[in-house]
């Protein structure tokens, strides 16, 4: 017979390495028609992350995601970054891209004040126009500010810079420090049906609540949601490599058994309200977080159902049985 | 992959007489899903392909007077979608539906899975519950036998060397007849059967008729469970028979341990899901009645 | 062995071993490097192209077996003037996020469409089932390729 | 219909008519065609693309439609004039001493150009954290996934069928496979030494024996974890080109391409203005590919042979030979009041780490500060060890230790909460982090947003809905 369970999981995740220094440098610079190309010694990793990158630049310079054209990946061409790992992209290369992207800016400020009559530190950007602070109407479009920057002052709008997430050495003996910046959190809910004669679970559904401060993109963002959750199911339910005196037995995507469209359930993202002061933007991350919390989700969610405790995972449909069936003679033992 | 001849016959005949030509150095491609996997691992010292796949007399499926005919290199993406299969064959389709995923349905053939002879063929029980029978051509000729005698152990067929399987042939009576499959697997999607089973009956008024249930994976060939169905036959249909059915079942099962799952897991699955194929075919069978008393 | 083929609606050819899969056919001899390689040996789904109107693993079929028919890559999808409804609503979805499944599963959702232009989310499910996805969970590429159904339903329609 | 007729070289042809035989007008085109894909130039760009402000835009990638377009360029997708193909042989032990090496016989097959083993690989060790992995192995191999040897040939066939002439003498050594085993006193060790631990982690708060004693109800339970591989669909994959300038460009899926030159130049001892690494767009990595793999091999594979070298991980290679998820034992003790509020909670960690340290470190770092879970408990002690087996090395992957203990803190919380008689909800709610919440290292955090990702998830689900 199939019963339905339903469990919750919540957890903390930082964002960038453990205390180790991990820094981005970037270079952004902004062409004189205004549109800017960001360089960055990051790598797609399928993320889109050199999308929200390109978003972080754009925003700084008062531009749109299309006109910042982003060159990656290369060390003859582009600025040192510790890389696509630790969930660090939009945060610590965000960052540094925000520094080197102000940089430029405020060349174009210094370039443009004399031409609105005020000091470079009452202008701000918006809409590809530099503008009196609060003040649309007396403003100028910065492709031409670009232009008089660089092909009349010789000052051209280039900007360079680094970030490296501040943190406090953990103490040796009790690992007491501060060994992140930020940290995001969240809550996964499964919603399951559970085979009492099979083992076998079937996830109905998955409502996946994330912070990652303000969401750059927040497609991406939930792309990345919907995404460690498959890793999640398959954590839970099915991967495992097998060894047999150190030789795996199951190298190969036949028997090493990971989640099909098939074995997918229907996601639910939330997104909550936050904003973290010390990201771009309030931006914070949002890669590895997702899948965290869901393989416990899904325990919690076949304890409700079958009243079993899986404590190894993954919860194979044979484990499952086992349990239900351990349950079961014990609680004849018990009524005898 | 090796260095490789690839043969295209003109008719089934040629075939064979290319294979006894060739000798042990020549091999038969048919959907090429688990052979070309094979010779790319491990090719051994097979340095021939004799695609049969597009002969004319392996190919179609066929309603005639003595039943269905289906050509053994017919795919399974064409048995899902052939009419005729749908309608009287409805497990031999589901059982097809749950063969790999669409693209390797698209290029695997019923033929190429029965030949392969791997004991979890998803095939098999849902053919051997009609009492399917298969033909074969070989230099000697053709000959037909019950689809059961084809198997003879893990990855071993009966075929002699050079001959091939031509046809499975499904009976007129078969036909139509209330059945089920269910195939039990690690997931959802392209999944490898850990257990597969299947069942068809008749029911005269309450009593169980011809009652048939056969397995996979279970034994290191698919089996007909025919202590169950002797239990079944002619009594009258309740759970708690259908019950013991499902685990006299079990008994003439031999399943294997391995890293899929253990002996014992294996033998839980296979009176689960007995039992449930012999529900769900006397429901039908059930459906059946209802409907014949409108009629 | 010479193989002759029609990709993409052009006729190609080449002289290749014959234990060539279409695969490397496709990749080596007629640089088309779309579809992929992704296991070798048809679990993945990254090297699906359509043969003669059905999908299909091209690394587990010999070039030869191809000889004369028709096969349709990702290459073949989009025109000069416009991409293939499914190649829009995987972008506007964000559907593709490494992408080295993207045009294996293209293929998939198109050989599904081709068959069946409103299927449901269960039949996408079943459909795609030969495609693993590492990035995505699959989701943004469900809605996507529903999407495009309607979306070719539309210009139908309006035909 | 008409039966097709093919064959290349049989000895029936009466049976069959040979393929070269039909007509003239079937032979191959001279010139390929040269447009294999067709796309359009000018589309109506995504409107998120062109709005400001940027940021909270659900702008579309442009990397996305060459994805779908087929367009994209992974690395199996680049050639190059005169490339090799590089394979790589795998220890046949999951512990042996190599005695010795024999190229020659595989030297000699059909269109093999070079051959690499350790002993050639001028600084033959690397890592993030310690550099303990050898690039390949030489002398001793420590997991079946140990690079011994690598050849480059024509095609990757003939490199293939090169490995199995190379002919490795081993000596075998005991091997340890479980990590419990592994911690005790005369287990096999992998590295020598007198343990296999190999790191180690401390986080004290407070006084957790004292915290437990005072607690009405203490929970008590160990959860352990598998491995599990990244499966991207890519496989990882490199090409290496030298130039007359003695200046090395590599083309990687690696995702971390300043360290990755880092560990290159000091692999190769070279310096690393000679080295250009290309990090092309992957397919798929994560933490998969965050440190080199066989980047070294393939750039002194194309050293010696002077010609663009390819290597493609197969996907048996990417299981046995690249990193995977620790697996976790855990065993943890949690004291709570009859409220539900967490006194205390004490937690022991064992990380099987395979053969190599990799990305340990991190690890064991991010698993024990993340212990015990995002909730304020005055009284902490996570003790957490790494050890050595002859396994899979594991690394980084998605959350670093983080999806296992979560599974155990989390899995603990329902079962206090059933005990209890207190809604799973609540029992969080009740010990969550707030703004300002002290970590277990004593940090103080700030943008908590714990509690309102639960009770926006509580709410969707319709959470009390379904509790009632």
């Amino acid at each position: 017979m199939k019963k339905r369970g339903r469990g919750m999981a919540c957890m903390w995740y930082p964002i960038g390495f453990t205390v180790a220094a991990n820094p981005s440098a970037a270079t952004v610079k902004v062409n004189t028609d205004g549109t800017a190309t960001l360089l960055t010694g990051t790598v797609e990793t399928g993320q889109g992350a050199l999308t929200v990158l390109a978003q972080i630049a754009a925003e700084t310079l008062g531009l749109a995601t299309d006109d910042v054209h982003v060159v990656s990946g290369d060390t003859d061409v582009t600025p040192m970054d510790t890389g696509a790992i630790a969930s660090r992209t939009t945060y610590v290369t965000g960052n540094a891209i925000v520094r080197a992207a102000e940089k430029a800016r405020d060349i174009l400020f210094e370039a443009a004040a004399p031409l609105l009559n005020v000091k470079p530190e009452q202008l701000e950007v918006r809409d590809r126009r530099i503008q009196v602070l609060g003040f649309p109407a007396r403003s100028v479009a910065i492709d031409k500010v670009v232009h008089h920057s660089e092909t009349v002052l010789g000052n051209p709008a280039i900007g360079s810079a680094s970030y490296n997430p501040p943190t406090v050495d953990m103490d040796p003996e009790t690992g007491q420090g501060k060994p992140f910046n930020t940290y995001v959190y969240a809550t996964q809910i499964a919603d399951v049906e559970v085979d009492d004669e099979t083992g076998e679970v079937e996830i109905l559904k998955i409502v996946a609540v994330h912070d990652c401060g303000t969401p750059i993109n927040p497609m991406l963002v939930e792309g990345q949601i919907q995404g460690g959750i498959s890793m999640g199911v398959g954590f839970a339910l099915q991967e495992e490599i097998l060894f047999e005196e150190g030789r795996q037995i199951n190298p190969n995507l036949t028997n090493y058994i990971m989640p099909t469209s098939l074995d997918m359930p229907d996601i639910e993202v939330g997104l909550v309200d936050n904003y973290d002061p010390t990201g771009p933007f309030g931006a914070k991350g949002a890669g590895e977080p997702t899948a965290v919390p869901t393989a416990a989700c899904i325990m919690n969610a076949i304890y409700d159902a079958v009243g079993v405790r899986i404590t190894a995972l993954p919860a194979t449909a044979e484990r499952v049985l086992t349990a239900i069936n351990e349950k079961r003679a014990a609680e004849q033992a018990d009524a005898a | 992959m090796r260095p490789m001849n690839y043969i295209v016959p003109e008719s089934a005949e040629a075939a064979v007489a290319i294979l006894a030509e060739r000798g042990e150095n020549a091999c038969p491609l048919a959907g090429g899903t688990d052979l070309v996997v094979d010779l790319k691992h491990a090719p051994g010292n097979i340095n021939a392909l004799v695609d049969v796949s597009g002969l004319e007399e392996f190919r179609g499926i066929d309603e005639t007077d003595e039943g269905l005919r289906i050509g053994s290199m017919v795919t399974y993406g064409e048995i899902m979608e052939h009419p005729v299969c749908i309608e009287k064959t409805p497990e031999v389709v589901a059982a097809s539906h749950t063969v790999g995923a669409v693209q390797t349905r698209n290029l695997g053939t019923i033929g190429g899975n029965l030949v392969t002879c791997v004991p979890s063929a998803d095939s098999a029980p849902a053919l051997m519950v009609l009492d399917a029978e298969v033909t074969l051509i070989g230099t000697n000729g053709w000959r037909r036998m019950p689809i059961e005698d084809f198997f003879v152990g893990p990855r071993k067929t009966i075929l002699e060397p050079c001959e091939l399987l031509a046809e499975i042939w499904i009976p007129g009576h078969t036909l139509g007849k209330p059945s089920s499959f269910y195939k039990f697997g690690l997931r959802k999607g392209q999944a490898l059967a850990l257990v597969n089973a299947a069942a068809a009956l008749e029911l005269d008024g309450d009593r169980i008729v011809e009652p048939r249930i056969a397995l996979g994976a279970v034994a290191p060939t698919p089996i007909r469970a025919v202590k169950a169905e002797a239990l079944l036959d002619g009594q009258v249909v309740n759970a708690k028979l259908l019950d013991e059915a499902a685990k006299i079942s079990v008994t003439e099962s031999k399943p294997i341990d391995d890293f899929r799952a253990s002996r014992n897991y294996r033998r839980q699955l296979i009176r689960t899901l007995t039992r449930r194929v012999l529900e769900r075919s006397v429901e039908i069978a059930r459906e059946r009645q209802e409907k014949d008393k409108l009629h | 062995m010479l193989v002759e083929l029609t990709v993409n609606g052009e006729s190609r050819s080449a002289n290749v071993p014959p234990e060539t899969t279409l695969l490397k056919m496709l990749r080596e001899y007629l640089g088309l490097t779309g579809a992929k390689l992704g296991c070798d040996v048809g679990d993945c789904g990254t090297c699906t192209v359509i043969v003669d109107g059905v999908s299909v693993n091209s690394c587990l079929m010999l070039a030869g077996r191809a000889d004369g028919c028709d096969v349709t890559t990702i290459e073949g999808l989009a025109t000069a003037d416009e991409l293939h409804p499914l190649q829009q609503k995987f972008e506007e979805h964000g559907a593709l996020q490494c992408g080295f499944c993207g045009p294996g599963m293209l293929i998939s959702a198109k050989n599904l469409l081709d068959t069946n232009p409103e299927p449901s989310v269960f039949e996408v499910r079943d459909a795609l089932a030969g495609n693993l996805c590492r990035c995505t969970g699959y989701t943004k590429i469900i809605e996507a390729v529903i999407e495009a159904g309607e979306m070719m339903n539309q210009e139908q329609a309006t035909v | 219909m008409a039966t097709r007729v093919k064959d290349v070289q049989t000895n029936v042809e009466d049976l069959v008519t040979a393929r070269e035989a039909r007509a003239p007008s079937r032979q191959p085109l001279a010139v390929p065609i040269d447009q294999p894909v067709t796309f359009p130039l000018e589309l109506p760009e995504s409107e998120a693309r062109l709005r400001t402000p940027a940021v909270g835009q659900r702008a579309t990638r442009p990397d996305g439609r060459l994805h779908g377009l087929g367009q994209t360029q992974y690395i199996d997708d680049i050639t190059f004039p005169h490339m090799l193909h590089a394979k790589i042989l795998r220890s046949e032990y999951a512990h042996a001493r190599i005695v010795s090496i024999d190229t020659s016989e595989a030297e000699k097959m059909p269109g093999v150009i070079a051959t690499l083993t350790g002993a050639e690989v001028p600084e033959n060790s690397f890592g993030p954290t310690y550099q303990d992995q050898p690039i390949l192995a030489y002398p001793i191999a420590r997991h079946r996934g140990d690079g011994v040897a690598a050849v480059a040939a024509t095609t990757e066939q003939f490199a293939l069928d090169a490995l199995e002439k190379i002919r490795v003498e081993y000596e075998p050594l005991p091997a340890v496979f479980d990590p419990l085993e592994a911690l005790e006193d005369d287990s096999p060790k992998v590295h020598g030494g007198d343990t296999n631990i190999y790191t180690s982690k401390v986080i004290k708060k407070g006084d957790v024996e004292a915290g437990l004693a005072a607690s009405d109800h203490v929970f008590e339970r160990r959860f352990s974890t598998q491995m599990v591989e990244h499966v991207p669909l890519e496989p990882h994959a490199t090409i290496a080109s030298w130039d007359g300038n003695g200046r090395v460009s590599i083309w990687s899926s690696l995702g971390r391409i300043t360290l990755g030159r880092e560990d290159l130049a000091r692999t190769l001892q070279m310096p690393q203005s000679r080295i250009r690494l290309i990090g092309t767009v992957v397919g798929g990595n994560f933490g998969g590919k965050n440190e080199i793999t066989n980047e070294p091999i393939v750039a002194l594979l194309s050293r010696k042979s002077r010609r663009p070298v390819k290597a493609i991980y197969s996907r048996g290679d990417e299981f046995v030979s690249s990193t995977i998820r620790h697996p976790f034992i855990m065993d943890y003790t949690t004291g709570v009041d009859n409220e539900g509020r967490i006194l205390a909670r004490k937690i022991r960690l064992v990380l099987d780490g395979g053969a190599y340290c990799s990305w340990t470190g991190t690890t064991i770092g991010k698993g024990s500060i993340l212990a015990p879970g995002p909730y304020n408990i005055d009284n902490v002690l996570v003790e957490a060890y790494a050890v050595y087996t002859n396994k899979t090395t594991t690394g980084a992957m998605r959350g670093f230790g983080a999806p296992q203990v979560c599974f155990a803190y989390e899995s603990q919380m329902d079962d206090m909460a059933d005990a209890l008689g207190i809604d799973p909800l609540e029992i969080r709610l009740r010990n969550g982090f707030s703004e300002n919440s002290l970590s277990p290292t004593g940090q103080s955090l700030q943008s908590v947003a714990l509690k309102e990702s639960l009770t926006q998830a509580a709410d969707r689900f319709r959470w009390k809905e379904w509790q009632a």
